[in-house]
């Protein structure tokens, strides 16, 4: 798994890309919660060249959720592969996160 | 689903002839390794498109577990994970050598409780037909997979 | 280059502590198993991309001629491969219950002869640094291939 | 593995495509040494898709071309991507195959 974090007009968007398993999801755990703890809001997280998850990568999503709303803070997902989304909507965490289908809607909301 | 180990098919146990069979160290960065066996096996033995991706992860699950519960995280011990076409579908064991499961503790989080965890066994049992611990096994444990082809108007 | 099996690497022989090994029937619709894995481990070893497709193929060549020679065509025994990355590149292993290889008799042909065949062994060959019989193996045969890293400027 | 073989106008065009390996070679042979039981030339094989090829492949068509040569008929092989390609070089066989980059380049030869 890669991660990139850029900035657009002061928002900040994580770009995932790879897989995100038990291997990797302390990696990603320890980006997103330094972010989180910095109280970054929103935080767009672009799912677009993600192609695995498992459910520890979830979790740690769930976890990053949890954080942002001890704030107020926003964490908004968006380009979901087809594949992905359907684990989210399995566990029913579709019903919530704040899922957007591009990085541009997800700024613009 | 969870039927007693003499009972996979209501019929004796299957035997593993024709299985391929993989052993890993217990690290995550071997799970990879596993996920693309467990596709390759699952194409050939002609699960669709969909299935194949949803037991990759069951079995990833699986294995995550065994690195977590039975091992408790120790990355230098063996799982064994076989695999096996069979006439009704396809099959998966997973062996450990670590800490007995008990399967009565073995339980998914409720849905609609959104928190981190709870949501791999979930995954395992939606993939899959047959989950069960072999009981006799006397050190360590061996999960037992088995998906069922389905008539092709059913899921 | 052949070395003798007592001497990869001048010194000691590596232990397969951390190996990840699999079983197959010897049957070629499982070679495709063998092929995922190969090139997911020559990942994990950190082999460039163009070499990963030469050793894939080698593995995948090592294990056609078991079938051909060690088990002239029975597609009802076992292969097993075990790989390892160690610390100087990544070891193969390849291990038969079939008929002893005499490894005086194997040699691809010249490849200015163009006919069909004889060209499993340079494939084998170009891809691997380490090509040698276990001689102390008793029933069967066990190739070890290894492949060492290469400096930034060498091939 | 797969084989499609199709007719431009009159000549014969073998579209392969996916693995071909020790396990599909003898159904490829099969194929392609009928088409040369017949005389079919020019045989044009499309490499295009073909995403792995290994010496029982390879010597499938040194084969075939043998069976060509032995009456004077031509097989032209194209479309062959560059890790194939590869292995064709390696072992000489660049040199005695027709290899033409596209099968309209074969059509107009
Ligand atoms: N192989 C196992 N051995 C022992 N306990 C297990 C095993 N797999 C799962 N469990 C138990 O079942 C619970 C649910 O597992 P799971 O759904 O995978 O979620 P998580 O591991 O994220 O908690 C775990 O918290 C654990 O207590
Ligand atoms: N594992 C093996 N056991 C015994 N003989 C072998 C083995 N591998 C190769 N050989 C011998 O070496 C020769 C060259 O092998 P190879 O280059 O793979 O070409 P091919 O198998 O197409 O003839 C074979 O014809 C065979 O006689």
């Amino acid at each position: 798994m890669k991660i990139e974090i850029s900035d657009h007009k002061g928002k900040k968007v994580m770009a995932l890309s790879g897989e995100i398993d038990m291997h990797e999801s302390p990696y990603l755990r320890k980006e997103l919660m330094a972010l989180v703890g910095k109280k970054t809001t929103p935080l767009v997280v672009d799912f677009q060249a993600v192609s695995y998850i498992d459910s520890s990568g979830i979790a740690t999503f769930v976890e990053g959720l949890k954080g942002m709303m001890a704030f107020g803070g926003k964490l908004q997902l968006v380009s979901i592969p087809a594949g992905i989304m359907e684990i989210f909507s399995f566990s029913k965490l579709d019903k919530v996160f704040e899922i957007h289908g591009s990085v541009d809607d997800a700024l613009n909301s | 689903m969870t039927l007693p180990w003499w009972n996979w098919h209501g019929t004796a146990l299957p035997d593993m002839k024709g299985a391929v069979s993989i052993t890993i160290p217990s690290h995550p960065k071997y799970l990879s390794v596993v996920r693309a066996l467990t596709s390759r096996m699952a194409e050939l033995a002609d699960m669709p498109g969909p299935e194949v991706d949803k037991i990759r992860l069951a079995v990833d699950e699986a294995c995550s577990n065994v690195i977590k519960y039975a091992y408790k995280g120790d990355t230098g011990r063996k799982i064994v994970v076989k695999f096996r076409v069979i006439r009704t579908g396809f099959e998966v064991v997973i062996e450990d050598t670590g800490e007995k499961t008990d399967p009565s503790f073995i339980a998914g989080r409720d849905l609609d409780d959104v928190r981190p965890g709870g949501l791999g066994i979930h995954l395992i049992k939606r993939a899959f037909d047959v989950f069960g611990f072999d009981e006799k096994k006397k050190k360590g444990n061996r999960l037992r997979l088995i998906r069922y082809k389905r008539g092709n108007n059913e899921n």
